[in-house]
């Protein structure tokens, strides 16, 4: 079940959240318009740790494929498919050229990193969740644009009279059950 | 940018093409709504419909054709393997000069002509007539059949014909019969006609040849009281002096004088030769002399009788040029050993003058001999057709039988005469003017698939073994003589019968085997003749030329064009599209006028003049050809044919009727601009300041200091990783052999697969030679030294096109070779912009697909490439496999020999491995003029060059 | 109003993606393998041939040497097909009148050859040479298979670049001795020499054979 | 004195501006004739590029103007071209968000819309100049029956994966930035198809604390990598020429030099694309004269940094002493074609000196000229140094001219048309101006 408490002013939601965690309220989302400017519980994203691990697994991808393709190494593999290339003399240049294996390698880095960030932020949120509970309410529409809720999700109906009773003291001017 | 010390600056500036203005660029170049696209034909179209788009991307590389056919042979044919290559000898004769070549068999099919080592015409080299003989061959046009008032008829109703003339024939005892040929020097053929003769008292035999050199034997003829042969032995003239000559391009057996020609260049290999050259227009000897003087029209004859004076009279003309006494000294000097050479356009007694003077400076025995006429008899052409003519328009003619030759084409007035004649039968390769005129055009046999015989410039005989069944039926000169004779049955004569019946001397053992194997009959070059120079000779007078009076007026001078010789090659699509040695014009006859004269008639290149000789009249455009005399136009003729296949339609103006109008040519604006195509692009080409590209020096500089040309290899690189394979092929290109002949450019299309792609793309600029001959000037544009320079792929070690390749499609291989995968190659095209040397070519369309030759006439080893890939020169990749493979099966030593090496009559190219400290190749790299081409580009080529010496004559004022 | 989507929107957007993602896979999938399936390679299925001609019958069964019909399979770069006159050596004795060679004696009595269909076959910018092959101790059994054991022709071998590769980069396991070249059942086993004794009898090697111009011209 | 023109024009609130924006994108507008006019025109020309390249599928090549020794012509140069469009937009939306400039927030979009379609159509460029064009694939490593790899030495190889990740990451960042405004506008609509389209879009995104906490993350990120990604990306392409060693072009100036010519003709093009656009649809209030302001001088600076590159090149020339690469500057400055040189230095470093002059950075005709001068001045220059540089190359004999032909210039046309349509629906049917970026800045920044 959900309790959604709908506030004027960014401000005042923020002093309710306070005022919620003060409490211990467990559960507690904020839904704005705009990133708020402190977030619930002081969550830190690691989607940049993440994306700078697919990065560096991209570059090293990059440079080992182009130095596999150039030494043949497992050339006598068993499936046969996966069998690497084999030294070529091309200018004069010696077969694993690093210089030029730079560019290739840094932008797969990117390539990879780009695709992690996009996919991780997908992933974190459960995203594509097109359906949630929430959005059985009409008020709710307005939290994409000019609305500040705050909504507590309790699994049981204690829980869910003690979430009501702590957004009530916290002076949210409307307030809406949503009991699926 | 590390800049390599360059080499000190050899002399002035270098260029190589005369467009001053940017406007005729935009204007020469095609205008923009004619380049839409390919102009696609309409067959092309449908079968593009029909086609779907190309998803072979799909399949990745393809599995091998589904369809493939195995077709075994039911007995098979003795000697003939599979996958090996067999050659046979025989001659190519062109205009009575025979040269002896051998021709490589695959599976029967004949490929690739080489000259025949054993042949003193060839001595191994060979021209671009030879080389281009395949595609003559093998062209489809020839297939006319019996044709009958431009209807197809048979064999049948042609004997029906034949029948009922050998009655009226035998009946007249062979009044009104007249037989023309080309020129004959086939005793053979000679021989029969003969017998015919013999069995119609009645009948005459006349001979026409366009390109007849009548001066040369009128002039032996007044020297020596009846007509002679002159044979040159070029390798021992110490001094040379060519009057407008064609010595080394278009004399009887020029190839072989272009090999002792170019013996004495190379001042590091003996002693160096001197060679001057008088002319009015550039010729291949005047562009290779060490001294080339411009005459003007009127002056050649006024020089020929100084020179006489000088030498036979000791007299000094007052008036002469300044170089006139030290040239005539310098001849006396090298009495016994000097020559003097006079080309075909030379009135008759300038010819008698030039014998006396070379007798006077004792030439005979040593620099040339005179022998008895190689010809089976010897005529003056222009006189014997004239006389032919005459009978015809007199009605006199009632039989005509023309052979091998194209007068209705090339012969003044013919065309009115045949057609009084009653009935004439025209025969010859392929369908022409003649064939077309005449009643009745029987396929004649082309040279590969007859029984017949020659003799060289200097005698020699050679069996013409035919190298394949006749593709189209064709019949040999015998056969269609042998029609004509009272016992004829119904078969033609068998050519083989003739030739042996008339070679008797063979019959013994195995000398015909003998003499059909090595191309040549043994000792049958002709003896000396013994006969004295007459003492008129010595004072024979030139008629003065009339000199065009007024500005506009030139002397025209008409020679062969050097690609379809007298209109016989229009059909070939190599010797069409071959850049002329000089001009590099291709598919086009342009007047060639000098710089100074176009300047003042205001003419740009490509503008349209019409030129007037008397009645005759003909519109051309102009091309300016610097080193012309400037009262001089040259037209060259064979081009502008009307009955020829599809290659040589619509190319080109016929220039003949201007040949044999008289008196001086007036040329006259007619305002158009017409667009010729050149594979020398149109752009002021000025090399900058430094000439390192062709290094040239003279020779007292050169033996003052012998390491004048080198200059450096490039500067240290960071990776160096040689190839590292048991061989190392390399070549070096000697500048001073090379005479620009294009004989490598043909052999190397011929032996590579290499297209052809029309004139609408070379205007495109999209030509396909992989070996070209970049021809440089230096000096004034009135009078420049030329140079040329073969350009090939250098196979470098540090090659800038094999790193840039993104699918990997040209790596290098161990051996040192710069290895062009086609069937990896997407088409990028970033290797040709990081080429410095630019010599990979691309297939912007499918020019291979729609080359107008037969899928046979390929060359198997070598893939054909598709549209769509780049090429280049693979230093004959094929021939490199081969020679590997044998040397791995049974350890024969691994040499190979490139097509262009093999072609060249001078041998400028020497080819081999790098790792054999003794080869001729090694050799010539440590010959003091050997350098590197833009040694600053740091790409280490396997090609490097040696430099051009000039023979100066220090009392010669420069 | 309520909410735009159904809780069902969820499953039904996930499998969507789901969906798109192993379409793509497939896709790709089947363009990478599709080159090296047996399928496309034409292995291991007997193509059409105007005579059934039976290796089986003649090599294992009358013990007939390769080289009496593939004449050239050591001096040059094609094997060589029988000419119709090596067929009709024997045919003109046997089987006379058998209705199976018709063909055969039609082919030598007009004079026209027998059309055969191509078995084994590279595309035609590689240059495949048989004789260095054989001079190199590569069996024939190596790249056709155990031809005697087939009853009508068929390609054993795939024959993909990488096939040759694998070869080219390491000869020894794949040479045999020069007695068993043409031995279509011959294993190696205990008395087979070395890899390397077989690359120092045939002067192997010196060489590096995965250049470009070894096969590509 | 620039502090004077407002960001964002007195009297708009969060809610007034949303109103409006998202009006626009879902047709609530007056009358979309405008907009009408430009899409059918360029739908033809986009017409046009099918018929071409279905035409040069058929017959390869040989229907442009390329030849021997100009191999690379109208194909590859306005591929640099595009290129160069695609990453000033980028440089827009990526550079100065990690700067926090305040007046990125209104015009990144559509820069990065334009970045998306310029990229794309310089993606088509490479595959259609191909010689054999079905054998693209084989520039993917991957293991295949023939044990082949790309050879990873060449420049080309390292543009083939460049251009693919900056397609790819053009299109996340640009994607992710637009997940709130697709959920605003998914909330905002009343017809049921748009809701279900703007929805599935918007792949459920609600503005939850935590959403907008990773959210703020990644997309800070992303802009950090897609910075040095644009850098890298020109710097390849400038690599294509100067990785080889043809003279004029094998110069270790080209990558920096290329960038440049990118910024300066990214600017240019949004410069171009805002000012009719704040006009037809009304934004204004949002796109305000600051933005021209701003972009105006970002273009001067631009135009100096390529006015440098210009002098280094012509003194590198003749500082070098190289005999080939001098006759090919001389032939380049005085021959033929020489107005292509002399019309890029006006174009591209006299013209925008008018932005030296405030007057002329507000008068609106004058923008519009120095900005389409600057687009049609670097397309000129990518002209010379693809198509003007190998007419001189170091061996005299292989010296040759370029004609561009009629199929040159449809294929050109048709790039021209799948931008201007591809750009034109994109931002009829998405948000032009990020709107929760916009509230942010309106909210939190100017505090109304």
């Amino acid at each position: 079940m959900i309790v959604l408490g709908a506030f004027e002013s960014e401000a005042a939601m923020a002093r309710a959240v306070a005022r919620l965690e003060a409490d211990g309220v467990h559960g507690v989302e904020t839904y704005s318009p705009t990133s708020p400017a402190r977030s619930v519980g002081r969550l830190q994203s690691r989607l940049p740790l993440v994306m700078l691990f697919a990065g560096l697994v991209g570059a090293a991808a990059g440079l080992l494929l182009q130095i596999y393709a150039v030494t043949g190494i497992f050339t006598d593999s068993l499936w046969g498919q996966l069998g690497g290339g084999y030294p070529v003399n091309i200018g004069g240049r010696p077969n694993v050229f690093w210089p030029s294996f730079i560019p290739f390698g840094f932008e797969t880095g990117l390539l990879f990193a780009m695709v992690a960030g996009f996919l991780g932020f997908l992933l974190i949120n459960r995203l594509p969740r097109l359906y949630d509970p929430i959005d059985e309410s009409d008020a709710f529409r307005e939290a994409t644009r000019s609305g500040w809720f705050i909504a507590i999700r309790t699994a049981a109906k204690p829980n869910h009279d003690r979430a009501l009773a702590a957004l009530q003291a916290s002076g949210a001017p409307q307030i809406e059950e949503i009991l699926e | 940018m590390t800049k390599t010390p360059a080499p000190r600056q050899v002399s002035g500036k270098q260029w190589r093409s005369l467009l001053e203005d940017p406007d005729t660029v935009a204007r020469q170049y095609p205008v923009l709504a004619e380049m839409i696209g390919h102009p696609a034909s309409r067959r092309r179209v449908l079968q593009v419909m029909a086609a779907s788009i190309a998803l072979g991307g799909l399949a990745g590389c393809d599995n091998g054709e589904a369809d493939g056919k195995l077709i075994p042979a039911v007995i098979a044919a003795p000697g003939i393997v599979p996958g090996r290559a067999n050659a046979y000898a025989t001659a190519n004769v062109v205009g009575g000069d025979a040269m002896g070549i051998t021709v490589a068999h695959q599976m029967g099919r004949p490929l690739k002509v080489d000259g025949n080592p054993l042949h003193p015409a060839s001595l191994g080299g060979s021209d671009a007539f030879a080389q281009a003989m395949i595609l003559d061959f093998y062209d489809p046009d020839r297939a006319a059949g019996i044709i009958t008032q431009g209807q197809p008829s048979d064999w049948p109703s042609l004997q029906r014909v034949m029948a009922d003339e050998r009655e009226r024939l035998v009946r007249s005892r062979g009044v009104g019969l007249r037989v023309l040929t080309g020129s004959v020097v086939s005793p053979t053929t000679g021989r029969t006609i003969d017998a015919l003769a013999a069995a119609y008292p009645g009948m005459r035999w006349h001979q026409w040849e366009a390109a007849s050199r009548d001066t040369v034997s009128n002039g032996t003829a007044l020297a020596y009281g009846r007509r002679l042969d002159v044979v040159p032995h070029v390798e021992r003239a110490s001094v040379l002096l060519g009057l407008d000559s064609d010595l080394i391009s278009g004399a009887p057996g020029h190839v072989r004088h272009a090999r002792d020609f170019a013996a004495h260049r190379n001042p590091t290999r003996g002693p160096m030769s001197r060679v001057y050259a008088a002319e009015r227009a550039p010729t291949l000897l005047g562009t290779a002399a060490d001294h080339r003087f411009i005459i003007g029209g009127a002056e050649m004859p006024a020089l020929v009788a100084w020179l006489a004076a000088a030498v036979l009279r000791g007299e000094q003309p007052g008036s002469a040029p300044s170089w006139f006494a030290p040239l005539v000294a310098d001849l006396k000097a090298a009495r016994g050993g000097a020559f003097i050479h006079a080309g075909p356009d030379l009135p008759v007694e300038a010819q008698a003058l030039v014998l006396a003077m070379n007798e006077a400076l004792g030439g005979r025995g040593r620099t040339f001999d005179v022998i008895e006429p190689v010809a089976y008899r010897a005529v003056d052409f222009g006189a014997d057709l004239r006389a032919l003519t005459d009978d015809m328009a007199a009605g006199r003619v009632e039989t005509l039988l023309v052979l091998d030759t194209n007068p209705v084409f090339s012969a003044p007035g013919f065309t009115e005469a045949l057609a009084r004649v009653r009935l004439s039968v025209a025969s010859g390769p392929s369908l022409d003017e003649t064939g077309d005129a005449a009643t009745w055009y029987v396929p004649g046999a082309h040279a590969f698939e007859a029984w017949s015989d020659a003799r060289a410039y200097d005698g020699t005989a050679t069996i013409m073994q035919p190298q394949a069944m006749p593709l189209f039926d064709g019949m040999s000169a015998v056969g269609v003589l042998s029609m004509l004779r009272p016992g004829f049955e119904g078969t033609p004569q068998d050519s083989l019968a003739a030739v042996r019946a008339s070679w008797t001397s063979l019959a013994r053992g195995d000398a015909w085997v003998r003499a059909l194997a090595d191309g040549v009959v043994p000792n049958s070059a002709s003896r000396p003749a013994q006969v004295a120079i007459r003492p008129e000779a010595g004072r024979s007078v030139i008629p003065s030329v009339v000199s065009g009076e007024a500005l506009v007026t030139v002397a025209l001078v008409t020679r062969p064009d050097p690609g379809l010789f007298d209109g016989r090659f229009a059909n070939n699509p190599w010797l069409q599209e071959l850049p002329r040695p000089l001009t590099k014009v291709v598919w086009d006859n342009p007047l060639l006028l000098a710089p100074g004269l176009a300047h003042r008639l205001g003419l740009r290149q490509g503008e349209e003049v019409e030129v007037t000789v008397g009645a005759a009249s003909a519109r051309l455009p102009v091309w300016i050809a610097p080193g012309q005399a400037e009262d001089v136009a040259v037209a060259l003729y064979g081009y502008g044919r009307r009955v020829v296949g599809a290659v040589g339609a619509g190319t080109g103006v016929d220039v003949y009727p201007l040949r044999y109008a008289a008196g001086p040519a007036t040329l006259r604006r007619t305002g158009r601009v017409l667009k010729v195509a050149t594979t020398d692009h149109h752009d002021v080409l000025d090399t900058g300041d430094t000439s390192d590209i062709v290094r040239h020096a003279t020779l007292a500089d050169f033996m003052r200091d012998p390491a004048l040309l080198q200059g450096g290899v490039g500067s240290p690189l960071l990776y160096r990783n040689p190839p590292s394979g048991p061989v190392a092929w390399g070549m070096s290109i000697d500048l001073n052999s090379c005479i620009g002949c294009n004989a490598c450019v043909v052999a190397c299309t011929a032996e590579n697969n290499v297209p052809v792609v029309g004139k609408t793309a070379v205007l495109h600029q999209r030509e396909m030679h992989w070996l070209r001959i970049d021809r440089y000037f230096e000096g004034p544009a009135e009078k420049p030294e030329a140079y040329f320079q073969p350009m090939l792929c250098m196979h470098c070690e540090e090659a800038p096109c094999e790193v840039v390749c993104p699918f990997g499609a040209t790596v290098h291989d161990q051996e040192g070779l710069n290895v062009m995968v086609y069937n990896r190659c997407g088409g990028t095209r970033f290797c040709s912009n990081n080429c410095p040397y630019k010599v990979r070519r691309f297939n912007y369309g499918p020019y291979a697909a729609e080359e107008a030759r037969p899928v046979e006439s390929r060359n198997p080893d070598v893939t054909v490439r598709s549209r769509g890939v780049m090429e280049k020169c693979t230093f004959c990749v094929q021939k490199i496999a081969a020679t590997r493979i044998a040397h791995d099966i049974s350890g024969v030593a691994e040499e190979a020999v490139t097509a262009c090496q093999a072609a060249c009559p001078t041998q400028a190219f020497s080819f081999g491995n790098l790792n054999e400290p003794d080869s001729e190749v090694v050799r010539r790299k440590h010959s003091p003029l050997n350098y590197v081409l833009l040694p600053e580009q740091n790409t280490r080529p396997r090609v490097t060059y040696e430099g051009r010496i000039r023979n100066l004559n220090a009392e010669i004022p420069a | 109003m309520a909410a735009i989507f159904t809780p069902a929107a969820n499953g039904a957007m996930r499998g969507a993606l789901l969906a798109l993602g192993l379409l793509i896979a497939a896709l790709v999938g089947f363009w990478w393998l599709w080159p090296s399936s047996l399928y496309m390679r034409k292995t291991g299925f007997v193509i059409e041939q105007p005579v059934p001609f039976s290796h089986q019958h003649h090599v294992a069964g009358l013990g007939i040497d390769c080289r009496f019909c593939h004449a050239t399979v050591e001096t040059s770069a094609d094997a060589g097909m029988p000419p119709t006159y090596t067929c009709m050596t024997c045919h003109s004795q046997i089987w006379t009148n058998a209705k199976l060679l018709e063909p055969v004696r039609l082919s030598l009595a007009e004079n026209r050859p027998i059309v055969w269909s191509r078995v084994t076959n590279l595309p035609d910018y590689v240059y495949f040479n048989h004789s260095i092959h054989i001079a190199k101790g590569v069996g024939c059994a190596s790249c056709h298979g155990a031809v005697d054991q087939m009853p009508l022709t068929y390609k054993a071998v795939k024959l993909t670049m990488q096939f040759c590769l694998n070869c080219h980069r390491n000869p020894g396991p794949q040479l045999r001795p020069k007695s068993e070249i043409f031995n279509t059942s011959w294993r190696r086993d205990a008395s087979t020499p070395s890899p390397q004794q077989l690359i120092a009898f045939y002067h192997v090697g010196g060489r590096n054979l995965t250049d470009c111009s070894i096969c590509h011209r | 004195m620039s502090e004077a023109l407002p960001v964002v024009l007195p009297g708009q609130t969060a809610r007034t501006m949303t109103d409006h924006v998202a009006g626009v994108a879902l047709g609530e507008e007056r009358s979309y004739l405008w907009w009408w006019m430009a899409f059918l025109p360029s739908l033809g020309l986009l017409g046009l590029g099918i018929v071409a390249t279905v035409w040069l599928f058929l017959n390869g090549i040989q229907i442009f103007g390329n030849d021997w020794p100009n191999v690379w012509g109208f194909p590859i140069f306005v591929y640099v071209w595009w290129i160069g469009i695609a990453s000033g937009g980028t440089f827009i939306s990526a550079f100065f968000f990690l700067t926090r400039v305040d007046w990125r927030t209104s015009i990144n979009r559509i820069a990065e819309t334009m970045t998306l379609f310029s990229a794309a159509c310089a993606g088509i460029y490479p595959i259609l100049h191909l010689g054999r064009p079905w054998f693209f694939y084989w520039l993917i490593p991957y293991p295949n029956t023939m044990s082949l790899w790309p050879n990873f030495k060449s420049p080309l190889m390292w543009d083939f994966i460049a251009v693919l990740a900056y397609i790819v990451g053009s299109v996340l960042f640009w994607y992710l930035g637009l997940l709130p405004d697709l959920a605003s506008m998914r909330d905002r609509t009343r017809t049921r198809f748009k809701q279900v389209a703007y929805g599935v879009a918007a792949l459920g995104f609600r503005g939850s604390g935590t959403e907008w906490t990773h959210f703020r993350a990644v997309y800070g990120i992303m802009a950090a990598i897609m910075a040095p990604m644009v850098c890298s990306v020109h710097s390849v392409v400038g690599l294509d020429f100067a990785g080889g060693n043809m003279p004029g072009w094998h110069g270790t100036d080209y990558p920096p030099f290329f960038v440049f010519g990118a910024v300066f003709s990214g600017f240019a093009a949004v410069l171009l694309l805002i000012i009719p656009l704040r006009r037809f649809w009304g934004l204004t209030p949002y796109i305000t004269e600051r933005h021209v302001d701003v972009l105006c001088k970002l273009m001067l600076t631009a135009s100096l940094c390529v006015a440098y590159a210009y002098m280094m090149e012509a003194f590198s020339v003749f500082y070098g002493h190289d005999a080939a690469e001098i006759t090919m500057f001389k032939a380049r400055i005085g021959g033929f074609d020489a107005g292509v040189y002399w019309s890029t230095i006006i174009l591209n470093c006299v013209l925008p000196q008018l932005f030296w002059f405030r007057v002329c950075r507000r008068w609106v005709p004058i923008v519009l000229l120095v900005g389409f001068g600057a687009v049609v001045g670097m397309w000129l220059e990518r002209y010379g140094i693809v198509i003007q540089v190998p007419h001189k190359t170091a061996l005299p004999s292989a010296w040759g001219v370029y004609f561009p032909t009629l199929w040159d210039w449809a294929l050109f046309a048709g790039t021209c048309g799948l931008f201007a349509s591809g750009f034109l629906l994109t931002i009829r049917l998405v948000p032009a101006i990020s709107m929760f970026e916009m509230r942010e800045l309106i909210t939190r920044k100017l505090a109304r």
